[in-house]
């Protein structure tokens, strides 16, 4: 249990002459106890930064700090942590016991005895108990999961390594052993550096998400945060599904001016936009009010153009002009019914408007979260 | 694939009989040596070799005499069978795991010259013995290897069979440690990073990840080296030169004589040489193919 | 098992081959684990190095091993090439030359054994890739006693030649070999012929005996290969509307490229090495139609003494192995698999 | 049967020489030397009776020498190919075995010149020995003037075996066949009035062609010619004489059984012996089959007649032991080689061979009555010329030329392209 | 184009003796041009249904009928279908026109330039023209997808099979391609059967969509339908994402006795439960209110476990007890933040629960939609 550092660490590899830079130049300070995860699309470098982090690579330039001391020249076994595998990585040979033992028996002077009790004690917080004289090769998916985990904790690391440690699990046992997971980190309390190319992954389970792309670090922030207020137009496609909606837009005074449609602007928001003239709308699906009869300057007639129903509630992607191709999504209530083709009013709330600068990327202005303050429950 | 789902029966039944056809042609020449095997020399001359022996042209001589010739009394530790499996026994177990270890080395490297020594174990594989055997017999002498074992009588009579092993454990290598690395390299590298994350280090993570999962390979490796070494005639030819250091191939052809032939001998020796290699293959030629096609 | 090295040396660089279906498909979002094995080798110099100093008795002793015994005595058996020892003496080795390849060029035993060892090497090949081929694709039917089956089809494998040899003398006798009596049995007598005698089928004859033992060894592989297929290229194949002729001609057999070539390359090992075979079968001295390097090498090295002859022929029996898998250890290089 | 030559190696603490570097012999010899040395005796004889002989050989040398302990080394046969491998390896590094079984004549040539054989003096070669064998057989143990090699026995190449029974129905008289051109027309007449195949022979490796061919060649044109053009290697001169010869082979080849091509030459024998062949060429071994086949007796069933034209001839197949330098065992050597040369050994070893004496004094009782004639047309001979196809005729060089040029005639039966061959296979000097 | 009718199908796979039956008596009509879905979890008889369908498999008893003809007994080339499978199947050594080119080749008399100029109409149409000439091994998941639909729509064939197509597609691409997909077989209007485990494809992309379990059927409907009106238990559990909150019960008089909490009952739901005593009641998170106050009598005291934010909207994990592992789920507004611990007050409005008998799994009563309804947008 240690608070874990990267401190401008960059990785260049050398691929045939030509230099690939997987990770540029990334600071992260985790604390202690922390549950991380690093997420971006692949390629972007999360593993990389995984796995500079554990020592399977060092790094190109740039500091790892575990608990003070710096740790980046150190080979994986004398760093103190552990890692779980996206493919467990189980060795297929040795039972569930030990695997278990295995970190334990190479990296610390434990008896035999000892080595067996904290394994046994593992296997039963992990309700794996039963199987542990079964090989990996006997296991299902969750279960091999769960030895996995299992062969990290026995270690008593000062930090958990995790590269999508669920991703190889169907849809229904990879949320159930995500609620597991985070109530297992939060009992053992150890700093967890957890990576993921799954966004709603991210949201759900991380303490703060550091969201990656093509090696640089975006943001870095608690889900909420990155939800509602992203650092830029990367962090707000890429958290939230359905994906935000962006219009590009031109900033003339008083509203944006776009291929479909002009959107007037209130002077704060004009102040917002500053100097930038490309200017990109962001509006989550969410927001988008789908209502009875456009009155509004912010409500413009679409055509309906697929409804999705989700059951509790519907993405309707909208258009436009009558038989285009969706341009944006709504998301709606279950309950409403809508038919391809039949035309309706969308209201794009200005609160509700994100803006960002189209050329660099950079956030102008996030939607105003008074809304949020509001509906806060108490009870 | 698996099944043709919609396989007719006819076809199903033509499938069969080719496959049974195939496998009686695999089986034909093995079928003529063994008749040939039980034949008196007169019956031999006299019938045609793949039909059976019939009235007093069957016996079973021919074998106590390949017996004799190959092996003799199983008690004392000599005869050719033996001196075969002393060789080939080390020279194919010592073959594998050396080309185990070396594979292990090699793999999961990238060093610039690494491209280039592997080129040289792969090239080893096709060697032809030929082009080695003055050189080889010339190394042999010059080294003078009963001159070191002298103190061990046991080995110093047995010192061509002590070369034989040496040279084709050195012949054995190329081919193991390639097939050995083509193994590794299909295996889970984050396996052995989680093993090095557990603190393991290179030498422990041979003795107690990769070896241990080597065991399919090795069979294969042992099976097909095996075969080579106590098939091998060349080089026992030319490294064995103490009647009593001679190994089954040798002693098979030891029954060609300058002008005589014996078939019925040859025959039922040719079977007892092949005895401990068909015998493998029968008992393990499917762990053998699954070797092959575990591969994938 | 040969096979197997090949293929996956094979493999690594051409997952395309075999397995589309597999960790090949590129899901945008990273489920892969390619990556993750791809990038073990890029660890930067000092890990590199203490790596390579840590690799270095694991595989530097067998190197050595190997490199004494197999190049140094090929080096050795090269010089000698250059002597012009022959007889009793010693070799002088102050005076070397090439001279015996210039005998070689005008010897037409030589020609003649050159071209017979490349006709021996590509025959024998072909055919124990068509046969193996055919036979994995009807034991691959779903079919009972496979093993079985497969264990016989092996079975010549584990022979040595010395054995093998004698068996096929007598299955091509004239008169009362198998092959004859087959043929005549079923009324294909005017087809029987004096197999390993007439010089335009002996070479043939030779060919079709070593076939029979390894073409097994190539049905083995091909069966791995094929299994290897993802069952819905077959699948699809048939959708498409393709009779089982065109499907395995068109769908399935291009996809077993890799197993076509690990399996040649290893049969043209078996193929330089079947000089017991001929040597048991026809002694040192096989007759023009069927006389190969190995076969003229032993005989002038060991019945004439013509000792830098011999090694002179042997180093070009190298050298034709060389040619054959130069090719092939080019290909693996540029695929990053050596 | 091996279980007495195992006997014999038993309690014996040194290695046969194995892999024993020349200098360290050396030494090890002199320390010693003559004191009950152990003796490594390579040969080929390796089946059925050969050994048989070899046995009782060995048998009568240990009643002669009881201090000499024998080494029996049979390396794998086939007429001695990998028997030469091994002892060519082994003179090479300089660690031969004590004696080896060789032909004699020109097979030598390239150990006498390689200087690799000690040269046998009065020790061995005595004056009784050198009156006992004739000319001829002298000759091939002093490939260079100087005896190197002692044969043990002699075999007969110029033998034209047949069935009685089968030249009977032919109404073919061997006795009148007065040259090889004869044969042929013999041959025809059996065609025509038997079932039977008129010649045996086997054409899978070359040798038999070459023996047939040196044979005919010989009926041809008589042991000067032979001399001449083969021993002498003067066959340009001779090239019609050649060329006549293998003519006449060819035509025997439309003569020889079908499957000649697939099968040995005791194969073809017993074609001979079931009745189904009328002729063969093959050295007096062939005799051997015909004692062990049951009902197959001499001059009732079966018959011999030296080949046609050659009947004052005995071409000679013989078989020595030499004195290799650096050897481990010289005192026990001496011995051997010298027992080969006596009454006693060769009186043991040929009546089990199938052989004939090279001594012209050994009794013959013991011999039977075909060896026993064999014995009288040899003391009759008046000439021994020497074989190209059992090495004593040519070098070894030479007769791999020669057998080169015979595979490729056994499949063309190219009369032109071979005499070239032929000429070619002698160094042109 | 046609219609497919499945005709009581049944397959017994044999299994070293014992029966396994994959597909049990199923019988379902597709209307021309309809898109059906078959649902279910693995190993339920989808692939198996499928593959009958094709004719890969010969179904055990039942038949096929495509456009009126009986084609059970025909082999896959005999019955105008195309197929996209999961792993795409496409043959790895063509390029991607041949790919496309193989089942006209293969099964017409077309000329090479009609095939030529119909491989690249469908390769435009698709967007995959600049690919024709690379190998499947040089594309992305996404890119080889399409083709294995282009393949398939080359041959112009009387029904598309499809057995899960988009699951080795990252989240973003999935949605992606279901709408493509959706809208590419509406434009085509060719019969479509659509194999998926995921109940979100199912619902998204479905005409209609048949559920299977264990090899029987279990409802055939439309989306809505199955998501509001369940035919049975199975079905409620299995569509709905998070899953409908079962509650196992013990029908009273007046109410459902539960372990943890008592449940009234208005007669009218009395009347739907008639004579079964063991009851599930079923509640969707959705309809779960979280309130400022409890007073009624459907309402109950609950802790939050665990809170999933996924942006727009917050999966409550709810226990009965402080501590206990979490019993059900909420979803609500993601405006409203709640903290793990927090004590809320759980309302289970009687208009929104599902009622099944646990014994046969048999729906009770379905909740009431007059919510629906009214709610209805008109414009
Ligand atoms: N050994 C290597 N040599 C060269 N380039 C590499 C190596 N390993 C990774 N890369 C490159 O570095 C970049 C980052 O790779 P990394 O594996 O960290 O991505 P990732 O975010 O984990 O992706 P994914 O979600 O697919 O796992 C990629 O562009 C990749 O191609
Ligand atoms: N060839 C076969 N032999 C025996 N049983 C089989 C065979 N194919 C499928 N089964 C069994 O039939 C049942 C249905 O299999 P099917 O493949 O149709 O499932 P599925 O619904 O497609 O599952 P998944 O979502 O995992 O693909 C399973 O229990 C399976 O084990
Ligand atoms: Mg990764
Ligand atoms: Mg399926």
């Amino acid at each position: 249990m240690a608070e874990l550092t990267l401190d401008h660490i960059t990785k260049v590899y050398d691929d045939d002459g030509s230099d690939i830079v997987a990770v540029d130049d990334v600071s992260i300070d985790i604390a202690d106890g922390e549950f991380l995860v690093l997420v971006g699309p692949s390629g972007c470098g999360k593993s990389t930064t995984l796995r500079m982090i554990a020592g399977l690579e060092t790094a190109s330039s740039g500091d790892i700090r575990l608990g003070g001391d710096v740790v980046t020249g150190r080979p994986p076994r004398d760093r103190d942590i552990a890692m779980v595998f996206q493919s467990y990585a189980l060795y297929p040979h040795m039972t569930v016991r030990q695997n278990m033992s295995f970190g334990l028996e190479e990296s610390t002077d434990m008896s035999d005895g000892e080595i067996d009790s904290v394994v046994t004690d593992t296997a039963e917080m992990l309700s794996i108990a039963a199987l542990l004289d079964r090989k990996p090769g006997e296991l299902s998916g969750g279960q091999q999961q769960r030895v996995a985990l299992g062969r990290a904790i026995v270690r008593d690391p000062k930090v958990f390594l995790m590269d999508e440690p669920l991703s190889n699990l169907d849809a229904k046992l990879r949320s159930q052993m995500r609620t597991e997971l985070q109530r297992l980190q939060e009992d053992l309390g150890v700093t967890t550096v957890y990576v993921t190319h799954d966004q709603t992954e991210a949201m759900t389970m991380g303490d703060r998400i550091a969201i990656l792309n093509d090696g640089e670090l975006q943001q870095v922030a608690t889900p909420l945060e990155a939800y509602h207020q992203p650092a830029n137009l990367f962090v707000a496609g890429f958290i939230g599904e359905p994906s935000m909606n962006f219009f590009e837009m031109e900033a003339r005074e008083d509203r944006l001016s776009g291929d479909q449609f002009d959107y007037p602007i209130s002077q704060e928001t004009r102040e917002a936009v500053g100097d930038a003239t490309n200017v990109t709308l962001g509006i989550r699906p969410e927001d988008v009010q789908l209502v009875e009869e456009g009155s509004g300057e912010h409500d413009f007639g679409t055509v309906v153009d697929v409804v999705e129903p989700m059951g509790n509630e519907n993405n309707v992607y909208l258009s436009f002009e009558t038989d285009g191709a969706a341009e944006f999504v709504a998301t709606i209530d279950g309950m409403r019914s809508l038919d391809a083709g039949q035309p309706v009013v969308a209201r794009i709330p200005e609160d509700a408007i994100h803006l960002f600068d189209t050329d660099t990327g950079e956030t102008l202005k996030n939607r105003s979260l008074a809304e949020l303050e509001e509906t806060e429950p108490r009870f | 694939m698996s099944t043709d789902t919609e396989g007719l029966s006819v076809s199903r039944v033509a499938l069969y009989a080719v496959l049974v056809a195939m496998a009686l042609f695999y089986l034909a020449p093995l079928e003529t040596g063994l008749m040939t095997a039980i034949k008196t020399q007169d019956a031999f001359f006299s019938s045609t070799p793949f039909v059976p022996p019939f009235g007093d042209g069957f016996t079973l001589q021919p074998w106590y005499e390949a017996w004799a010739q190959m092996q003799g009394p199983l008690t004392d530790f000599s005869g050719a069978l033996y001196n075969s499996a002393f060789v080939a026994i080390p020279a194919t177990v010592l073959s594998g795991l050396i080309g185990s270890v070396a594979a292990y080395g090699l793999t999961n490297l990238n060093w610039r010259g690494q491209a280039g020594v592997l080129m040289l174990f792969v090239a080893g594989m096709f060697v032809p013995y030929q082009s080695v055997l003055v050189p080889l017999t010339r190394f042999w002498t010059i080294v003078g290897l009963q001159n070191y074992l002298a103190g061990v009588p046991f080995l110093a009579q047995r010192v061509g069979l002590i070369e034989l092993i040496v040279t084709h454990t050195a012949y054995g290598i190329p081919i193991c440690t390639i097939l050995f690395r083509s193994y590794y390299a299909s295996f889970d590298q984050s396996m052995l990073e989680a093993a090095r994350i557990d603190g393991a280090t290179f030498t422990r993570i041979y003795q107690r990840i990769i070896f241990p999962l080597s065991k399919p390979m090795f069979a294969v490796v042992l099976i097909y080296q095996f075969t080579q070494v106590w098939n091998d005639f060349l080089f026992a030819l030319v490294l064995v030169s103490s009647p009593t250091s001679e190994v089954a191939t040798i002693a098979l052809n030891k029954l060609q004589g300058s002008m005589v032939q014996q078939y019925n001998v040859q025959m039922a020796a040719a079977f007892v040489a092949a005895l401990p290699t068909l015998l493998v293959y029968v008992l393990f030629g499917d762990q053998f193919a699954e070797g092959v096609a575990g591969e994938t | 098992m040969l096979e197997s090295l090949f293929r996956r040396l094979v493999t690594r660089g051409s997952g395309e081959e075999s397995d589309p279906s597999g960790d090949d498909v590129r899901t945008d979002g990273g489920t892969v684990t390619k990556t993750a094995t791809e990038s073990t080798g890029g660890s930067q110099r000092s890990w590199r190095e203490s790596e390579f100093v840590r690799s270095l008795p694991f595989w530097l002793p067998p190197a050595l091993l190997m490199g004494l015994f197999v190049y140094g005595a090929i080096g050795w058996n090269a010089v000698i090439s250059l002597t012009e020892w022959e007889g009793f003496g010693s070799p002088d080795y102050g005076n070397l030359d090439f001279s015996m390849y210039a005998r070689m060029l005008a010897d037409p035993t030589f020609v003649a054994a050159a071209r017979n060892t490349v006709v021996l090497l590509v025959a024998f090949t072909v055919v124990s890739l068509v046969v193996g081929l055919l036979v994995a694709i009807l034991v691959d039917r779903g079919i009972r006693f496979e093993n079985t089956l497969r264990t016989v089809y092996l079975l010549p494998m584990s022979l040595s030649f010395v054995v093998t040899a004698i068996f096929w003398a007598w299955m091509y006798n004239p008169e009362f070999g198998l092959i004859n009596v087959v043929l005549r049995g079923v009324g294909l007598g005017f087809l029987a012929n004096d197999w390993i005698s007439d010089p335009s089928t002996k070479l043939a004859a030779v060919i079709f005996a070593l076939m029979w033992q390894f073409s097994g060894y190539c049905m083995v592989v091909y069966l791995a290969g094929l299994r290897a297929i993802p069952s819905d290229q077959f699948e699809a194949a048939r959708i498409d509307g393709a009779s089982t002729l065109r499907m395995y001609w068109r769908v399935i057999i291009p996809q077993l490229r890799a197993s076509t070539m690990s399996a040649a390359v290893v049969l043209m090992v078996f193929a330089l090495k079947a000089f017991d075979f001929l040597y048991v079968m026809f002694g040192d001295t096989p007759g023009p139609s069927t006389d190969i390097l190995a076969t003229m090498m032993f005989r002038e090295a060991f019945s004439s003494s013509n000792w830098a002859y011999g090694a002179a022929i042997a180093t070009v029996l190298f050298g034709l192995a060389l040619v054959v898998i130069g090719p092939y250890l080019y290909v693996q290089y540029q695929r990053g698999d050596l | 049967s091996s279980g007495g030559e195992q006997t014999e190696t038993e309690g014996t603490t040194q290695a046969g020489g194995e892999g024993t570097s020349g200098e360290s012999t050396e030494t090890a010899t002199e320390q010693s030397g003559g004191s009950g040395n152990a003796l490594e005796l390579v040969h080929w004889w390796t089946a059925g009776g050969e050994q048989d002989a070899l046995n009782a050989l060995l048998e009568g040398f240990k009643q002669e020498y009881p201090d000499v302990e024998v080494n029996n080394n049979p390396a794998p046969g086939g007429a001695g190919s990998a028997l030469d491998t091994v002892v060519k390896n082994r003179v090479l590094n300089q660690n031969p075995p004590s004696t080896f079984q060789i032909w004699p004549g020109k097979a030598l040539t390239q150990y006498v010149e390689g200087d690799v054989l000690n040269t046998l003096g009065d020790s061995v070669w005595s004056q009784e020995m050198r009156d006992a064998y004739r000319q001829g057989v002298q000759d091939l143990a002093q490939p260079s003037g100087n005896y190197v090699a002692v044969p043990l026995n002699i075999h007969r190449l110029n033998n034209l075996f047949y069935n009685t029974a089968v030249l009977e129905e032919a109404g073919v008289d061997p006795s009148s066949l007065s040259d090889p051109a004869a044969v042929t027309d013999a041959l025809a007449t059996i065609s025509e009035n038997t079932d039977a195949v008129p010649m045996a022979h086997q054409t899978q490796s070359p040798w038999s062609s070459v023996q047939l061919w040196e044979t005919i060649f010989l009926g041809y044109n008589g042991v000067d010619a032979y001399n001449d053009a083969i021993v002498n290697g003067n066959i340009s001169k001779h090239e019609s004489a050649v060329k006549k010869s293998l003519r006449t082979l060819k035509d025997y080849h439309q003569h020889f059984n079908d499957d000649a091509g697939s099968i040995s030459w005791d194969q073809a024998n017993s074609k001979v012996v079931n009745g189904d062949a009328a002729f063969i060429h093959q050295g007096d071994w062939a005799a051997g089959q015909y004692k062990s086949a049951s009902d197959f007796a001499y001059e009732s069933d079966w018959n011999m007649v030296p080949f046609p034209g050659t009947s004052s001839m005995y071409s000679v197949v013989t078989d020595s032991f030499v004195f290799p330098k650096n050897n481990p065992s010289p005192d026990a050597t001496r011995k051997f080689l010298s027992y080969c040369g006596t009454v006693d050994a060769q009186e043991r070893f040929n009546p089990v061979k199938g052989s004939i004496p090279p001594r012209t004094d050994v009794p013959a009782d013991q011999f039977g009555p075909f060896l026993s004639s064999q014995i009288e047309d040899f003391k009759n001979s008046e000439s021994q010329p020497p074989t190209i196809a059992h090495g004593t005729a040519v070098t070894p060089d030479v007769h791999g030329n020669i057998d080169e040029a015979f595979a490729g005639f056994n499949e063309q039966w190219n009369v032109d392209s071979t005499t070239t061959a032929l000429v070619n296979a002698f160094p042109s000097n």
